[in-house]
């Protein structure tokens, strides 16, 4: 399906964990975390992942990055293979590509200030002389919001967005191309909220970055990415460009999550489509459909076979056998 | 008479790091049958003015220093500690925002759920078993006969919330307060439980006291809304006015910054600093240095909570009668 | 539950095999000759060559090994060197005196150190707490032979409350100083534990939950809290009968109590090989079944464990 | 927060939370004059530990009660107990902490190579440990010391060492497992940081905290485990002033009311092992560590 | 004693420290299992309580050829076997004891492997029935079925009194055989007491012997008392309440913390006497710094002020010892020339022998109370003349391993005698063909001296012989192989209801108990 290559390009992703049971730890199953992903984004594009918890954004995000050895496929970097690259230069890809998580709380060492945190790996790569090196910092730190005496200090001693503000300096130090940022918001509060992504935004548009942003929160994504891609158990079931995918939603799933999110509009009276049941384990997925036993649609056949994901025009995949003929 | 009113409340901690006025001043009221939202960020309160009202700070450093609560014209915080009982589980009780940790491990959910039925209602074992029973279908949990006997662990974390909302509802309470029931879970989990929780409501004609930080929720399912920033009230009006025509300045800033799923925003606003912890509230109004619109007064002095009619309060010296500054 | 019993014993195995052969490896470079020994201050080498090869002990160190192995599967842990005892006999005959004083001191550290607890945990910051604390830090500083030593002094020696040391097994008033010696420690170490486990148990959200159905305080406590408090508890008690094996050699030894402990010290001054295997055998199976016993106790407190 | 112009790391904080607790303070100054009894034995010690006073001054000063000259009373050989005591304090800190740092020396990188590695390498090493801790502790610590062919502080201080390290290694090990998944040690990665920088950088400073604690909490019954060594005759040589010695070889005279020399050691035992719990158990407060156990 | 007679009955309870290890003859080597042989099996041959001759015991009598190299011995008639032990009927059924079954008692010891067997080494036949070239030893000789023969291969004068040793008694063959190794616990002879039952680590109860052979002057049947239990109490506090509570017949060596009350208030109970030993501190006469050094060995002699050891100490119980042989064994000399404490002299010599800024030594101890008692004191007074001593308190075995590969520099040893012979002394613990395990563990070796000590043992004429030995001793003396230190005494605490109870010198625990009766 891809001809030209793209910036990034993931293909056939499988990420299984393996379950261990009894005395001599035999592997009893798997857990189907990422399940044959594949995507692509463009330079200097966002795309939004979204999904509730535990479908796999976070292995997905991972296993891009290799930080997670992918069960199975493989991501190219500007054409190339992440993997092979890592064995000939690790230097060179780690750096190139970054990843800021979701808690501002645990990523960050305890035990370093923030000095360390940010410097610690441009020290490393030599990105810039021993000498500049404190202004680098102090720059990278204050594109970020914070001000250079905050250099000093450690993690425990800032709020949750200023944490943010730097894990972000940290991954931006490194002056990365592509950057996967793990709900780099969920954990924070609303009125922090914005001011983070505001700054996502516009560090993407100064350095021109390029995000996988990954969020249970369709808000937000709707913000910030260019396309949109819906994961549900380990797969994925809908992607589009973003005004393509909510102006015309056309996987059940998609319709559910539009629907159930609130609005802060007490005049919009919708009627929610409320998902009976909950999101099945990974480690047991339905069979066909994973999202059948939740589907008011669902059909025989969905219980049976896997739709496949289908390009229904517009840069709109979807996998669900109401649009495939 | 309102169902619970109260009235400038204050409720302070006194931590090995100092005091901590967690709740400096907090007045609303709740009517019969009507649901309250009260949102606000993390760390404003919210949280400290529900369990002030069951009386359940933690002790011995949590203390109510001043201020009324008055149910039924009763005034809880005089209270004794014997009366409170006969209130907690019965009268007013109360869903915690994390059904993972809010049920007891190790006990079934039916002994939980049958607790407040034989301690209120006098019901022997199996006639609170039965209604366990009874309240699991009503709360949307499948084999609820067999659901009874598991333990917390075997459910899932919305069938726990349900569990926890049947627990609250067993002796039909007169008010039910709901501390941030939704935020641990998924958006289609979280739609179940609201559409429960509306559900319910109909039916027991209960009072809900409804706690988020999420503008959505309160904006889907309260009638009232009360804003809290650092410990304070700062505005409250019916839902429609606050969406519509938010007055305070910080309210204002909220609606602004949050993104809308409903339509794409530009660029988001933003308000800057950061929300204060309680060891440095600021002076003043504790909103002034984030303020847009702050003028000198406002980093002296603690507005006082104007009342403007139709139901609507709000903290802020713009729509003092006494201000200075240009009020609508 | 049978078959995660099984396998639980199924992990043991290599632990014990672990502690067979380190046992053995150590024997076999520690100096001192069991044939020296059995001959006495004076004797002719010719003798002790002849008695080394009676035990075998001129076979080269593998053979000795795998001997020793294919006896201990057979379930037999040897003839003493020093006098011909069969070791499993002997374990036997000493082990009733061992496991009585283990017991008993079990059940008043568990007893005495779970209320104690408890009470300075519900009381926190009271005069009690305090005192108790304080008692139970003192408990865990002194050594446990001093305790024993000092008990006797007070109660045997100068108020002649009960009789000194001895084992008479009918007579209960020569268990009550060594249950206590050997008591004190693990019911100070129990009490502490429960206390933080409590305090910790207490700031729980389902004690919260608890409080506000109205339940009187003292149901919350010993309904809702205690339960979960308890988890932790139970494996430090685990833990604690390995810490009892080693503090009955010491209590044994001054209470002249005829168990396991004492046996296994004597065994390792007279070089006794196949006595000091045995011991360390039995007191390393003794610790696997006791936690083992408290990892199925586990089942019974945490209904979030599954044996499966 | 008044404004500080240092920034403070958590080390500081705890620090801070650590002088709030007055237990905590207590320990510490008990440890404090320990460690200065020890190091200034010459100067406060009254007599010299070793002298026997039997061949010049007689019977009288053999098992002298306590008294004006010997507040502590004196040995059958009219050696000053409380000379001995203070030099004793010598002893026991050189065994606690030595054993402590043959047990860190072996505890924290087998620990942490079990933790940070998993697999296998974590199967064998927590096997080894299992192994030891099914041993009775104070049987093992006497065959290894069996092993050595004359008992001596070093022997003593190695041996327990030898069997003290699983605890050690049990909480690096829990630490790294912990630690290994967590956020941080991730971006570590992600920044393409080599292992060893992981490991040194981001999680051993990490993982401290709780061996610090567990080290400190282990010098208590270190010190108690010679004491019993030397009860049972494995310990120390005499005529080292070892407190254990003396509770040995004054138990004997307990139950004819010449108690001194027995008691007076013990309660020099309690006095110094209590330092070291109260000091980690604040510790433990300060630097806010769960430890298992 | 005359004018007392005689009362039946009665159980005596004798304290015990630990459990004895072994019950078979042929294996105890120890006091505790020596006790209980005592009372269960019979030897040839006695000593008499004095250790100065030897006496009838299972042999009415005896004789040796003028060459000394054949012993020919006439057995009690009327000796049977214990018809029963430990409550069951033993295999032999309370037979006869024959001259047979000596000669198989005497081959047991070799088949198995007795630690002491080889004491009488020098009966013709032993090395090829060890080795196994020969099924019986032929040297043992069954003339008839009451008359038991040796023949010797060389004369060996103290022959006779390593007979009284307590592993050369006769046991059954029937029930030796069928319990092999379990004879330990199964233990058939023809004692005074029959084992009635033992717990390990408490009691072992015995009952008399109603077929005992003994009978006392008045013709009555011994032993007066119904059993014996010996009560295993490890606790010397516990011990001595007992004994003063009355719960205790006989307290053997009772403790020293306790020797001053005792001697106090109970001296009309306490027996006390020399004991057939020594107690030395041995120098490594092999190695440096003490070989070839004898006014450094001199000087530790002069160095250390025993009589002040022995009155501070341990409360007088020793004797301090000038040379080797302990008072009461024949040959004992009260003349011999040995070393007084004299700093002066000590200093002196050992500023001559090369260290006159002192020297540092190690003595390696075994691990007991008493010995590190006196080890310390002894440290502390050496200090004084600037020796620094290093103690190492070992475990016994590792003490005797390092002191027979002579891996030591100086160390504790004790020796109490298995039979009342200065051979006993001075031939084990000197003569050069002792050098390690056998018992010459300091390597003392003079040519002169081995010389000597080998005549005097085949020398049948007593008074040349214990010449040899005075003579020997006093030139051994006088090369200070060893720290001289003390002798021994042996004591024990006995009930006033104890009648006709005796402490003999070999020991508390050979004290007969057949002849004691109570009287209460
Ligand atoms: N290391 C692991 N071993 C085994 N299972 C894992 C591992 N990491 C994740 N999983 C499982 O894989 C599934 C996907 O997890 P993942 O963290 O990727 O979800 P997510 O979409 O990021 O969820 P969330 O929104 O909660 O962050 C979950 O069921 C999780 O339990
Ligand atoms: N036990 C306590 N000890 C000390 N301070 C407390 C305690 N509980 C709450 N506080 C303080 O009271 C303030 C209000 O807390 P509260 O829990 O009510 O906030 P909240 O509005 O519920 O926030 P969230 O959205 O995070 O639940 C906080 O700043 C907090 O620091
Ligand atoms: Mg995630
Ligand atoms: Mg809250």
């Amino acid at each position: 399906m891809t001809q030209a290559s793209h910036f990034l390009e993931v293909k056939n992703m499988r990420q299984y964990f393996p379950i261990r049971k009894g005395v001599f730890k035999r592997t009893v199953g798997h857990v189907r975390a990422v399940d044959d992903v594949s995507f692509f984004i463009d330079d200097q594009e966002t795309l939004g992942l979204v999904g509730e918890s535990g479908c796999g954004k976070t292995t997905l995000g991972r296993t891009v990055l290799h930080l997670l050895k992918p069960t199975e496929g493989k991501a190219f970097f500007m054409g190339q293979d992440v993997e092979t690259m890592l064995s000939d230069n690790p230097r060179g890809i780690r750096q190139k590509m970054q990843i800021i998580f979701q808690d501002p709380y645990g990523s960050l060492n305890p035990r370093m200030t923030v000095n360390e945190i940010v410097g610690e790996a441009v020290r490393y790569y030599g990105l810039c002389s021993k000498r500049e090196l404190d202004d680098y910092i102090s720059e990278v730190l204050s594109k970020c919001g914070m001000l250079p005496e905050h250099r000093f200090r450690y993690p425990h001693e800032f709020s949750g967005g200023q944490r943010q503000r730097i894990s972000i300096a940290r991954a931006l130090a490194l002056k990365p191309k592509f950057v996967v940022c793990d709900e780099p918001v969920s954990a924070l509060d609303v009125s922090i909220r914005s001011q983070i992504l505001n700054l996502l935004n516009e560090l993407k548009e100064q350095l021109k970055l390029t995000y996988l942003f990954i969020s249970h929160d369709l808000a937000v994504v709707r913000h910030i990415s260019d396309r949109v891609a819906v994961m549900y158990l380990g797969k994925i079931v809908e992607k589009a460009p973003k005004l393509e995918f909510f102006g015309n939603p056309l996987h059940p799933y998609s319709h559910a999550l539009l629907s159930a999110i609130p609005v802060p509009d007490p005049k919009r009276q919708r009627q929610r489509i409320i998902l009976e049941g909950d999101v099945p384990s990974p480690a047991n997925p339905p069979s066909g459909c994973r999202f059948n036993p939740r589907c008011r649609y669902a059909m025989e056949r969905c219980k049976k076979e896997e739709p496949p994901l289908v390009d229904v025009g517009n840069g709109h995949f979807v996998a669900c056998f109401l649009h495939s003929k | 008479m309102s169902l619970l009113e109260i009235k400038d409340l204050k409720t302070y901690f006194d931590t090995d790091r100092g005091l901590v006025k967690a709740v400096e001043g907090v007045t609303f009221h709740i009517n019969s049958g009507e649901t309250l939202g009260v949102v606000g960020e993390s760390g404003c309160g919210k949280s400290v003015t529900a369990l002030s009202v069951m009386r359940l700070l933690p002790r011995p450093i949590g203390r109510i220093a001043g201020g009324n609560i008055l149910f039924k014209g009763e005034d809880l915080t005089k209270a004794s500690e014997a009366r409170m009982r006969q209130i907690r589980g019965n009268k007013i009780s109360m869903i915690f925002q994390e059904p993972m940790t809010s049920l007891n491990p190790v006990l079934t959910i039916g002994f939980q759920i049958m607790e407040p039925l034989m301690l209120h209602q006098g019901m022997d074992s199996k006639e609170a078993k039965e209604k366990a029973v009874e309240l699991l279908q009503l709360v949307g949990i499948p084999d609820p006969k067999q659901r009874v006997d598991e333990y917390p662990h075997q459910l899932s974390g919305g069938q726990r919330q349900r569990a926890m909302i049947a627990m609250a509802l067993a002796c039909k309470p007169e008010l039910l307060i709901a501390d941030e029931p939704t935020t641990a879970l998924d958006v289609t989990i979280q739609a179940q439980i609201l559409d429960l929780m509306n559900d319910l409501q109909r039916e027991f004609n209960a009072a809900i006291m409804l706690i988020t930080h999420d503008l959505g929720v309160v904006a889907e399912m309260a009638q009232r809304v009360v804003v809290m920033y650092a410990g304070l009230i700062v505005e409250e009006a019916p839902v429609a006015s606050l969406f519509y025509e938010p007055l305070h300045p910080y309210t204002q800033g909220l609606l602004a910054s949050i993104p809308r799923i409903d339509k794409d925003l530009d660029k988001l606003h933003v308000i800057p600093g950061f929300v204060p912890n309680p060891f440095e509230f600021p002076e003043g109004c504790r909103f002034h240095n984030r303020c847009e619109r702050a003028f000198s007064r406002c980093s002296r002095e603690m507005p006082p909570l104007y009342s403007l009619g139709d139901g609507r309060m709000v903290r802020c010296f713009l729509y003092g009668s006494d201000s200075g500054g240009g009020a609508r | 539950m049978f078959s995660y019993i099984v396998r639980k014993m199924l992990y043991a195995v290599p632990v014990i095999w672990g502690v067979v052969t380190i046992v053995f490896i150590l024997m076999t470079i520690v100096p001192g000759d069991p044939a020296r020994l059995m001959m006495g201050q004076r004797g002719d080498p010719e003798t002790l060559a002849r008695i080394r090869a009676d035990l075998g002990l001129d076979l080269p160190i593998h053979k000795q090994y795998t001997r020793f192995l294919k006896d201990l599967v057979k379930g037999d842990l040897g003839v003493s060197y020093r006098n011909n005892e069969k070791v499993v006999d002997a374990l036997m005959t000493r082990f009733g005196a061992t496991l009585k004083l283990a017991f008993w001191a079990m059940v008043l550290a568990a007893l005495l150190g779970i209320l104690a607890g408890v009470v300075s945990a519900v009381k926190q910051y009271s005069i009690f707490d305090y005192s108790a604390m304080f008692i139970a830090i003192s408990g865990i500083s002194a050594p446990v032979f001093w305790v024993g030593l000092l008990l006797l002094l007070i109660f045997a020696y100068t108020l002649h409350l009960v009789p000194g040391v001895g084992y008479v097994p009918g007579d209960w008033r020569y268990f009550i100083l060594p249950v206590i010696t050997l008591g004190v420690r693990p019911a100070a170490l129990i009490a502490r534990l429960t206390r933080s486990c409590m305090l910790e148990v207490l700031t729980q959200d389902y004690i919260r939950t608890a409080r506000s159905k109205g339940l009187r305080e003292r149901i919350v406590i010993m309904r809702h809290a205690l339960k979960n408090a308890l988890i932790p508890v139970v494996t430090i008690i685990g833990t604690q009968v390995a810490e009892l094996l080693s503090g009955a050699v010491l209590t044994e030894t001054i209470f002249a109590w005829p168990g396991v402990g004492r046996l296994a010290v004597e065994a390792l001054i007279a070089r006794d090989f196949p006595m000091i295997r045995g011991t360390v055998i039995f007191m390393a199976v003794i610790f696997l079944v006791a936690n083992l016993i408290v990892d199925i106790s586990y089942g019974f407190i945490d209904p979030r464990i599954r044996y499966d | 927060m008044a404004k500080k112009s240092r920034s403070s790391g958590l080390w500081y904080e705890a620090w801070l939370r650590f002088k709030r607790n007055k237990l905590a303070l207590l320990g510490l100054f008990m440890a404090a004059s320990v460690i200065l009894i020890a190091i200034f034995a010459p100067l406060i010690a009254p007599y010299d530990p070793v002298e026997q006073l039997i061949w010049t001054e007689g019977r009288e000063v053999r098992l002298a009660p306590p008294n004006a000259k010997h507040w502590m009373g004196t040995d059958i050989y009219g050696r000053d107990i409380l000379s001995r005591i203070i030099f004793g304090a010598r002893i026991s800190l050189q065994i606690g902490i030595f054993a402590t740092i043959v047990s860190l020396l072996i505890g924290v990188p087998l620990g942490a190579i079990a933790g940070y590695m998993g697999g296998w390498v974590d199967d064998l090493i927590s096997w080894l440990i299992n192994v030891v801790f099914a041993f009775p502790f104070l049987l093992f610590v006497l065959a290894v010391i069996a092993v050595f062919q004359s008992p001596s502080l070093r022997v003593v201080y190695i041996a327990i060492g030898l069997v003290n390290w699983v605890g050690i290694a049990r909480v690096v090990r829990a630490q790294f497992i912990s630690l290994r998944d967590r956020e941080f040690v991730e971006a570590a990665k992600a920044l393409g940081l080599p292992r060893g920088k992981i490991i040194f950088k981001h999680i051993l400073p990490n993982a401290l905290a709780p061996v610090i604690v567990q080290a400190t909490l282990g010098m208590g019954s270190i010190i108690m485990t010679e004491a019993g060594l030397a009860f049972l005759g494995f310990g120390a040589q005499p005529p080292t002033p070892s407190w254990g010695l003396m509770i040995s070889e004054g138990q004997k005279y307990l139950s004819m009311g010449k108690w001194w020399w027995a008691i007076f050691p013990g309660l020099a035992i309690m006095y110094t092992v209590l330092a070291f719990n109260f000091l980690g158990d604040g510790l433990r407060d300060a630097l806010d560590v769960r430890l298992k156990r | 004693a005359v004018a007392q007679e005689p009362k039946y009955g009665g159980v005596l309870r004798w304290r015990a420290v630990n459990d004895p290890p072994k019950l078979d003859p042929a294996m105890a080597t120890d006091t505790s299992s020596s006790r209980n042989v005592y009372l269960m099996f019979d030897m040839l041959v006695d000593n008499d309580p004095d250790g100065k001759s030897i006496v009838p015991r299972l042999a009415e009598s005896w004789e040796a050829s003028p060459d000394g190299k054949t012993w020919t011995f006439h057995l009690r008639k009327g000796v049977k076997f214990h018809k029963e032990s430990l409550g069951k009927p033993t295999e032999n059924g309370g037979r006869e004891v024959t001259a047979h079954d000596w000669k198989y008692s005497f081959e047991r010891l070799v088949k198995v492997n007795s630690p002491r067997a080889y004491f009488i080494d020098m009966v013709k036949g032993y090395q090829d029935f060890v080795d196994g070239k020969a099924d019986e030893w032929v040297g043992i000789k069954v003339v008839d079925d009451y008359t038991l023969q040796f023949e010797l291969d060389y004369p060996f004068s103290p022959f006779l009194s390593v007979l009284a040793y307590n592993s050369f008694v006769v046991v059954p063959k029937e029930d030796a055989e069928k319990w092999g190794k379990e004879f330990n616990f199964h233990p058939v002879g023809t004692g005074a007491f029959i084992l009635e039952r033992w717990d390990h680590d408490q009691r072992l109860v015995y009952r008399k012997n109603p077929d005992y052979w003994k009978k006392d002057e008045a013709g009555r049947q011994l032993p007066y008392l119904d059993g014996i239990e010996i009560v295993i109490i490890p606790d010397n506090t516990i011990a001595y309440e007992e004994f003063k509570k009355g719960n205790i017949d006989v307290l053997p060596a009772p403790p020293d913390e306790y020797y001053e009350e005792i001697k106090a208030q109970y001296s009309h109970l306490l027996q006390e006497r020399p004991e057939l030993g020594t107690y030395y501190y041995g120098f490594n006469n092999s190695k440096p710094p003490f070989k070839d050094n004898l006014k450094l060995r001199q000087a530790f002699n002069y160095a250390v002020d025993r009589e002040a050891i022995n009155e501070l100490v341990i409360h007088g119980r020793y004797y301090p010892a000038k040379g080797i042989l302990p008072p009461g064994i024949p040959g004992y000399n009260p003349n011999l020339r040995g070393y007084e404490y004299n700093p002066e002299k000590a200093k002196q010599l050992l500023a001559e022998a090369g260290f006159p800024d002192g020297i540092t030594v190690d003595l390696n101890v075994n691990n007991d109370p008493r010995h590190t008692l006196i080890s310390e004191a002894i440290q502390a007074q050496l200090k004084n003349l600037g020796i620094n001593i290093n103690i190492k308190v070992l475990d016994w075995g590792v003490h005797l391993d390092l002191c027979e590969r002579g891996e030591t520099q100086m160390f504790r040893m004790g020796w109490v005698a298995d039979y009342a012979d200065p051979d006993n002394f001075l031939y084990v613990l000197l003569h050069s063909e002792n050098h390690g395990s056998k018992g010459n563990y300091s390597f003392y070796s003079n040519p002169k001296v081995d010389e000597m000590l080998a005549a005097a043992r085949v020398e049948t004429d007593w008074d040349k012989r214990m010449k040899l030995y005075q003579e020997a001793e006093q030139m051994i003396v006088d090369d200070a192989p060893w720290l001289f230190l003390f002798h021994y005494t042996t004591s024990l605490l006995a009930q006033d209801w104890l009648k006709n109870m005796h402490l003999p010198a070999f020991g508390d625990y050979t004290t007969p108990l057949e002849v004691v009766w109570i009287e209460k």
